[in-house]
């Protein structure tokens, strides 16, 4: 059967931090002649809010390898480790290079470098990849990204290597410096997905299973000393590992200490005072507070310790197009005038963190952003405009409910609710507020059946590409009645489908990014969704950290290039 | 003695029974399914399905219950990955967010939350007894107004409110002490009541209130009673008779209290936990209600009742201990 | 030589005045007794003597062996205090600390006063606990109070009293808590206490049976002030005082008796109840006969008020029967049978009127606009109308018993059980209400039940009286067969123990319980402690 | 009435009462003072917040906005706390009167029924009172449907979980009621339970009762602000003090004014109910023991 293919945002509550799919950064401060040579030494503290909750690379959901993950778990490929446009690509890590396809892109062939080993000294084979993809398939360890169960052939009904020990057929491992990936269907972005833990190395005599990721054996440039689900992760460095086989991370503190469970406050409070420890310390999921904002651009010293990054990812209101009075375009375009994109940009934290959005893709080129405002509402909404599209349309009286998380951890909660039902309110639309629990928000919202008429929704990139971000909202071949729905509106034009598998095929980056960008702005003239917001990211660093770059890809600085000496 | 325990023991295992029964029966009612959050982002039905079939949930409840029984009291068996994991009695099974044994989970907070329970109920204690014995003995009139104030606030004040202004007070505007973070007592004593005292304080607002409010009544009562105007007949010193009589006789309701109040705290207080980000019992609850964590959940009732029953055990004990006239039967 | 001398002694709280010109002597080694109903200030000046009258202000000079106690210092009163006046109160259940034990509770005070090491103090304890008659002193030193019996309490009391040889003994209403018996036994060890260590007593009562016997000389006290004051001999049988005769004129006399020819109305037969292990009522059979008044008798424990319940159909027996006219009692609430309760406090509720609460009965039967009838009773009663209106809290205990007469009356019973109607009021008062019981007897031709632990009451009251003991009946007869010739030896026993108040009878009776008991029955009965469950 | 008098003389309790009155009638005319004021609870400003900073309000009291504006909204801080008290009240005098309701009806059921029906009663109660309420009731909170209305369910929770003290004390009293002498009277004269109930005892509860019910009303509003503090209360933009709190905690350096303004509030309106509640239990019933928590 067809899957979706959902993409995620930041620190989803399962994966906690470790899913640290924030990126593309464009700006990000300017260091200097940093020598990664010179930058050995010292202990790196990580401050974090969300805890870690899983560290088996089959369970983690992450972008890139994700910012702690790729510490200990290196992958086929890997995210450029680069600020800008440059940090937006992969780059190849245990593979030789970002891959060779065939037969249209339905083949991936990979060989693995010579100098690569596990922790314990074990040289690190393709069987050892090729198993730890099998492992994700177990019912066992759940939580992983989807896409491999959708692109490999004949894995959808793959149990994983517990029940069925003979093997996924669509993955071939020759030799032990092979290995090659047989897909369902052309998937240009195959070096991008290799960037995922599922692609890291699991050693099968070392496979304890659910009990694996106490003690999950690195490949990276630092191994587990001690893990603590949700509160502490010390890392140290793992001997096997030489900076000869790995030029991307740089691995420059001797030990990470990782903390979890800290208040957003409390995090960039000694973040700013960096007392102690502290001065060697950053945290990649507090974005600064209001506190710290009042310090920033006022030449301070706190001003010279700020990583700025814009991890792509849309807040955005899903009207279902197919319940009333949402199937009415003039409704959706009335609403989209009224928006006071103002308030809710203050109900998630104000202009330094996030930015109004008026198109559905995030102003990233990665993945093809064309500007465009159809239904201006201006800075604070335009009710008048509103009212005489109603007017025009027949519509009075117009009462809707509006479905939002019960809380605000992901930033579709009460807060942004009640700015839109404020906005709304001025337009003389009276909104009622229907909060669902957010542990079965998505489930809520991803049937068909059980679907809202208008629901607060986000969507982040699992890579820097317009396809994982158009595919799963727009493709009318995504419509799930089953549960896992993410094409909310509903929508299904055969001439859309078309051009979304056009772009697909094509090899160009360049040119698909222009492509992805005009269907953007083609969809955004039906107002079928209303884009709110998207993510720009302020992370404090402390006092002694030097290199905090924030990549392309995740918004964040990269860990594995901090230096603390 | 002996048929006291062993009543004592049965009714609690009958509470806790009960217990377990109406959580597990409350998260079979409401409409949520843990799996779903288990199985992550873009879970299919048919992934779901089988998520749900290795988290033990497709059986019926009752039949998880049952499981869950033997478990507790015989141990039990995981399917996890190449082996099975042994989950040795008594076994509250594994979280479904951290996959870590309940068990373990329940015993790194409870040092936490004893931590913050018994450092407040020490210093809520000593501050309750000695300003309700002050206030008690009415030896100064304006000491007897402000101890009657500070209690009549104790009451009037949540928590959260007392924790937000010490840490507005202590660690932001005066920056005398470090936010609070759990330092193990093991790892670093002073640290540990660094990081503690807020906390402590906070709790103290509140509890030593009713301590003062008892001790003082219990006082001012014993002084009334007859066998003290027996004592001043018979040329006792007054000090003698606060000592030996008055404050033994406002110690009886005060012991029993303590018990319970330390059982309280390890086990509910959330706010406090939350308010000064220590990673207590409390907050393990709150996390696993919003995650349908439903072993954590049961296993942190559990111990909660388990707590309250054993205190109210020991809160029994300890008055036939003070009072020669209470005998356990 | 005069031990202690009082003058003019006045003690006022607030706006009332407790004690308003006090004087007496008292001799070393003599015994005077002061006695007064309620509120006459007797207990106020027990309190004064030892500077322990709090709040209270106080005139006058109390002289006790050459030091003037109502301006000496605290330090110097504390020293007489235990040493030299030693007090014996009321209430044994609670004038010892619960939480010590009873020979460390003397052992403390006499280390206080002697500065004795612990091991001569223990001693000492043993040495006055052994004196009070305690058997088994050594053991019953390490017990604590609540491991007593009342009576043994008391006697623990009297040996703490002794501790440090004191110059006088202040007992105050030392009996009023116990069974007659005990009281008996109390009073007996405190005469024999004064006489073997040559301690003054100061015996405060408001019986006068129980000074009648113990004491030299006799203060009659009424609301403070002095009524008449003189040697006890010539004060109770010559008294010339006015209130001194109506107190001597309450005290229960012996009633004509009566033939009484009704056929048995109510009929107990073999009723047994138990509570949990406690067995309160034991094979009980009897009969109340139309017309008569029943008198039941019997010490706290005996069980008297539980079969009184039972008889009113408020408690199920756990075996036997109970029937009224022949119908069991249970189904006849209501109409036939009505009860008068001990506690005018409890027994009327009060946050109702009077009349209200007589209404219900009436209105239970039916009877829609019952307030002409209940004015009636009222006024029968010997109240006002307008008492109707009144909240229990405005009356007396007087007016509260009467009230609970008339809500007895209401229904127009054949059958009125009386449990204690009388004993928690004032010796003038308990005169008058019996009266009135009497009057409404005969003129209602009621048949009574009367439950007492007075056995004089009972003589003035009752045609037949039960005598019950331990649950059962010990005896049961005609009153002058009873009285005059008992049969049963716990019948002899408390009849001997009866405090009468002439004084060369007081005498005679004191000296046959001398021969006759001398100490036995005197061990502790186990008592319950508080359970937790 | 002497007791009306005494009440009178009492100074903190007269304090009390003027200030948990004027709370009482805030809450009742809520949308009056605030059309007063000019303002309404959810109307966002965002023209007055410097959304560079995190969205700190521009200004402090302004003539506009009395108590000036929510960071990050820019709603109007006044009409929020005083629509807030329309919450924290009514939650909490509704759940006491559903505590009252079920409290008395167990204590009473408890104290006049058989043994078994005591014993089981009793155990009940216990179990409440032993039982932390708190985590109950964030528990029962997070298992509701999220669409059920929010301050009445929290009134029911609250009260759900919260009725043992009266029924203890209700059970207490009616068991030494009942063996007061008035009340067997009234069975001799053939009253039947329901009767005795209703004649004797209810009138007899109410003092101790109302004495009780006078301090659990500020401890249920601590308890209401408490669980909307942790966020399974009061949901916005439905104001309540407890939740104004919560968000709060997230400005308390940036705007201290948004802690002071509810915080005070809700001190200041428990420290009156309790001042009310202390005054009563003085006059009413001087010589109960203090078992009050």
């Amino acid at each position: 059967m067809r899957r979706t293919l959902p993409a995620t945002l930041a620190a989803i509550t399962l994966a906690g931090s470790l899913a640290a799919c924030q990126g593309g950064g464009d700006t990000g401060t300017t260091t200097t002649a940093f020598d990664p040579a010179t930058c050995q030494g010292g202990t790196l503290s990580v401050l974090n809010q969300g805890g870690i909750t899983h560290l088996d690379p089959a369970r983690l959901y992450t972008s890139g390898g994700g910012n702690i993950p790729s510490l200990l778990f290196r992958t086929l490929t890997t995210r450029n480790r680069l600020a800008g446009e440059a940090g937006t690509k992969p780059a190849p890590d245990l593979a030789t290079d970002l891959g060779t396809p065939s037969d249209g892109a339905k083949t991936w062939n990979y060989t693995l470098r010579d100098d690569i080993f596990f922790e314990d000294g074990t040289p690190i084979t393709s069987a050892d990849v090729k198993y730890g993809i099998e492992r994700s398939f177990a019912p066992e360890l759940p939580g992983g990204a989807p896409y491999l169960r959708d692109w490999l052939v004949g894995a959808a009904a793959y149990p994983g290597p517990y029940k069925a020990p003979e093997g996924l057929t669509s993955i071939e491992t020759p030799d032990a410096k092979t290995i090659i990936f047989k897909l369902s269907k052309p998937e240009g972005d195959f070096p991008f997905l290799a960037t995922a833990t599922q692609f890291a190395p699991v050693p099968k005599a070392k496979d304890k299973g659910a009990d694996y990721e106490a003690h999950p054996v690195s490949s990276g440039p630092y191994m587990v000393e001690k893990y603590e689900p949700k509160k502490t992760l010390t890392l140290v460095r793992n001997p096997h590992w030489s900076k000869a086989a790995d030029t991307l991370r740089y691995a420059c503190p001797d030990r990470i200490e990782v903390t979890s469970g800290l208040d957003a406050a409390v995090i960039n409070q000694r973040l700013t005072s960096g007392a102690g420890q502290d001065a060697n310390a950053v945290t990649t999921d507090a974005v600064v507070g209001p506190e710290q904002l009042a310090q920033l651009g006022s030449g301070s010293e706190l001003d010279k310790r700020v990583a700025r990054g814009e991890f792509p990812s849309t807040t955005y209101l899903a009207f279902n197009t197919k319940k009333a009075p949402f199937d009415n375009p003039k409704v959706r375009e009335a609403l989209s005038y009224a928006i006071n994109r103002t308030s809710v940009v203050n109900a998630l934290g104000g202009s330094a963190v996030v930015g109004p959005s008026t198109t559905f893709l995030p102003p990233q080129k990665a993945l093809g952003y064309q500007p465009y405002d159809y239904f201006p509402a201006g800075d604070n909404g335009d009710p008048a405009k509103a009212k005489e599209v109603l007017a025009a349309a027949g519509v009075t009286n117009l009462t809707i409910e509006l479905a939002h998380q019960n809380d605000d951890s992901e930033g579709i909660g009460p807060k942004v609710a009640a700015a839109i039902q404020d906005a709304f309110k001025q337009a003389g639309v009276t909104v009622t507020l229907n909060a669902i629990d957010t542990a079965t928000y998505r489930d809520v919202t991803g049937k068909p059946a059980t679907q809202p008429g208008l629901a607060l929704a986000t969507w982040g990139a699992d890579w820097p590409s317009g396809g994982p971000f158009l595919i799963p909202i727009f493709d009318g071949r995504q419509i799930i009645t089953a549960g896992g729905n993410f094409n909310q509106s509903q929508y299904n034009d055969p001439a859309v489908n078309a051009e979304i598998d056009a772009i697909q095929a094509l090899t160009d980056p360049a040119e698909a990014q222009a492509r992805w960008g005009a269907l953007d702005a083609k969809l955004g003239k039906l107002a079928l969704v209303l884009p709110l917001t998207h993510e720009k990211d302020v992370y404090l660093y402390g006092k002694n950290v030097k290199n905090a770059v924030p990549d392309g890809w995740r918004g964040t600085y990269d860990l594995a290039r901090i230096s603390v000496k | 003695m002996t048929g006291y325990l062993l009543r004592r023991v049965g009714g609690a295992i009958v509470v806790l029974l009960g217990l377990s029964i109406i959580v597990y029966a409350l998260f079979y009612l409401a409409p949520k399914d843990p799996a779903i959050l288990t199985c992550g982002k873009g879970c299919t039905p048919d992934r779901l399905a089988e998520v749900r079939a290795a988290m033990g949930l497709d059986a019926s409840p009752p039949a998880q219950y049952w499981e869950f029984l033997r478990g507790l009291f015989l141990g039990r068996d995981f399917p996890a990955g190449p082996d099975v994991r042994h989950c040795p009695a008594p076994c509250l099974g594994y979280s479904f967010e951290t996959d870590q044994p309940v068990t373990k989970l329940l015993t790194d907070r409870l040092p936490v939350s004893a931590s913050l329970a018994i450092g407040a109920e020490i210093l809520s204690l000593a501050v309750g007894i000695g300003a309700g014995l002050l206030s008690g003995l009415r030896r100064f009139r304006i000491l007897d107004r402000i101890v009657n104030g500070l209690i009549l606030a104790g009451y009037a004040v949540p928590v959260f409110l007392v924790g937000l202004f010490l840490l507005l007070l202590f660690c932001v505007r005066l920056q005398w002490l470090p936010f609070p973070t759990y330092v193990p007592f093991t790892t670093d004593p002073a640290a540990w009541a660094e990081n503690l005292i807020l906390p402590w304080i906070a709790l103290a607002v509140i509890q030593s209130a009713a301590y003062a409010r008892l001790t003082r009544a219990g006082v001012q009562e014993s002084l009334a009673e007859d066998h003290v105007r027996t004592a001043r007949a018979y040329g006792i010193p007054e000090g003698r008779i606060v000592r030996t009589r008055a404050l033994r006789g406002a110690l009886v309701p005060l012991v029993t209290l303590t018990a319970i109040d330390l059982a309280a705290i390890m086990a509910s207080a959330v706010l406090t936990e939350t308010m000064f980000g220590l990673p207590g019992v409390g907050q393990l609850l709150v996390g696993a209600v919003n995650q349908i964590d439903l072993p954590v959940v049961v296993g942190v009732t559990l111990l909660t009742g388990f707590l309250v029953v054993v205190a109210n055990a020991v809160a029994d004990l300890l008055y036939a201990a003070v009072d020669p006239r209470v005998q356990l039967r | 030589m005069t031990l202690l001398s009082v003058r003019d002694l006045r003690i006022g709280f607030g706006n009332t005045q407790a004690v308003d010109g006090l004087s007496f002597d008292l001799e070393a080694g003599g015994a005077l007794g002061i006695v007064g109903e309620s509120g006459s200030g007797k207990s106020a000046t027990a309190l004064a003597l030892l500077g322990l009258h709090g709040e209270a202000r106080i005139e006058g000079s109390i002289d006790f062996d050459g030091l003037e106690l109502t301006s000496a210092s605290e330090d110097q009163l504390r020293a007489i205090r235990g040493a030299g006046i030693a007090m014996v109160f009321q209430e044994p259940l609670t004038a010892l600390s619960p939480f010590h034990r009873v020979g460390d509770q003397i052992a403390e005070v006499y280390r206080l006063h002697t500065g004795a090491t612990r091991k001569a103090a223990r001693e000492r304890a043993v040495e006055v606990l052994r004196q009070v008659h305690i058997a088994d002193p050594e053991r019953r030193a390490r017990a604590y109070p609540h491991e007593f019996s009342g009576g043994m309490r008391q006697r623990a009391l009297i040996a703490m009293a002794l501790a440090c040889n004191p110059r006088l003994i202040v007992a105050d209403e030392p009996t009023t808590a116990l069974d007659v018996t005990v009281q008996a036994q109390i009073l007996d060890l405190l005469d024999e206490v004064r006489t073997a260590t040559g301690a003054a007593l100061l015996l405060i009562s408001h019986d006068l049976g129980v000074v009648a016997g113990s004491t030299d000389d006799v203060i009659v006290m009424r609301r403070g002030a002095v009524v008449e004051a003189g040697a006890t001999d010539q004060v109770l049988v010559t008294p010339r005082a006015a209130y001194t005769k109506d107190l001597l004129a309450a005290v229960p006399k012996p009633s004509p008796a009566r033939v009484i020819q009704g056929g048995p109305l109510l009929r107990v037969s073999g009723v047994s109840k138990r509570f949990r292990k406690f067995t309160a009522v034991d094979d009980v059979t009897l009969d109340v006969r139309e017309g008569e008044t029943l008198g039941i008798v019997g010490e706290s424990g005996a069980g008297k008020t539980t079969l009184s319940r039972m008889m009113v159909g408020l408690i199920p027996p756990d075996r036997g029967s109970i029937t009224l006219a022949g119908a069991d009692i249970a189904r006849r609430r209501g109409r036939s049978v009505q009860m008068v309760f001990q506690d005018p406090m409890s027994s009327l509720n009060p946050r109702r009127t009077v009349g209200e609460s007589i209404a219900d009965p009436l209105r239970l039967l039916g009877e829609l606009a019952p307030r002409v009838t209940i004015e009636a009773l009222l006024v029968r009663v010997g109240l006002a109308p307008s008492h109707y209106d009144s909240y229990p809290h405005q009356l007396s205990g007087g007016m509260r018993q009467r009230v609970g007469i008339a809500r007895a009356l209401a229904p127009s019973p054949r059958l009125i059980v009386c449990d204690e109607p009388v004993s928690s009021l004032d010796v003038t008062t308990q005169a008058q209400v019996l009266a009135l019981l009497e009057d409404i007897r005969l003129e209602r031709e009621l048949t009574m039940v009367f439950v007492t632990h007075d056995l004089a009451v009972l003589r003035q009251i009752a045609d037949r009286v039960v005598v019950m003991h331990d649950g059962a009946v010990a005896e049961m007869g005609d009153v002058a067969s009873v009285y005059d010739q008992p049969q049963h030896a716990y019948t002899k026993e408390l009849l001997a123990a009866i405090p009468v108040a002439d004084p060369l009878e007081a005498r005679r009776r004191r000296a046959l319980r001398r021969a006759g008991l001398d100490g036995a029955g005197l061990d502790a009965e186990p008592l319950g402690a508080t359970q937790i469950e | 009435m002497t007791l009306f008098r005494r009440l009178l003389d009492d100074r903190a309790f007269l304090t009390g009462a003027v200030i948990a009155g004027v709370m009482v009638l805030v809450a009742l005319f809520a949308p009056l003072l605030t059309a007063l004021a000019g303002q309404d609870p959810t109307t966002f400003h965002p023209e007055l917040l410097d959304s560079a900073r995190g969205g700190v309000p521009l200004h402090g009291i302004t003539a506009d906005h009395w108590l000036g504006v929510e960071p990050g909204t820019g709603r109007d801080l006044f009409a929020r706390v005083v629509y807030g008290a329309r919450v924290s009240l009514g939650v909490a005098v509704s759940a006491l009167a559903l505590q009252l309701l079920i409290g008395v009806g167990i204590g009473v059921a408890a104290g006049l029924g058989g043994r078994y029906t005591d014993a089981v009663l009793s155990r009940l109660t216990d179990l409440t009172l032993a039982f932390p309420l708190l985590v109950l009731a964030i528990a029962l909170l997070a298992i509701v449907p999220q669409s059920w209305p929010r301050p009445a369910l929290l009134a029911v929770v609250i009260a759900l979980l919260g009725w043992g003290g009266t029924a203890r004390i209700a059970r207490g009293e009616t068991l030494s009621l009942k063996t007061r002498d008035y009340v067997s009277a009234a069975r001799v004269s053939g009253a039947g339970t329901l009767l005795v109930a209703r004649r004797e005892i209810l009138p007899g509860l109410a003092a101790p009762v109302l004495t009780y019910a006078a301090l659990i009303l500020p401890s249920n509003m601590i308890t209401e602000a408490g669980l909307s503090f942790l966020g399974v209360g009061v949901r916005p933009p439905t104001p309540s003090w407890g939740q104004m709190l919560s968000s709060a905690t997230t400005w308390f350096r940036a705007d201290p004014m948004y802690v002071f303004v509810p915080g005070a509030l809700l001190f200041v309106t428990l420290l009156a109910f309790v001042l009310v509640a202390n005054g009563v239990r003085r006059v009413v019933d001087p010589r109960q023991r203090e078992v009050l928590r």
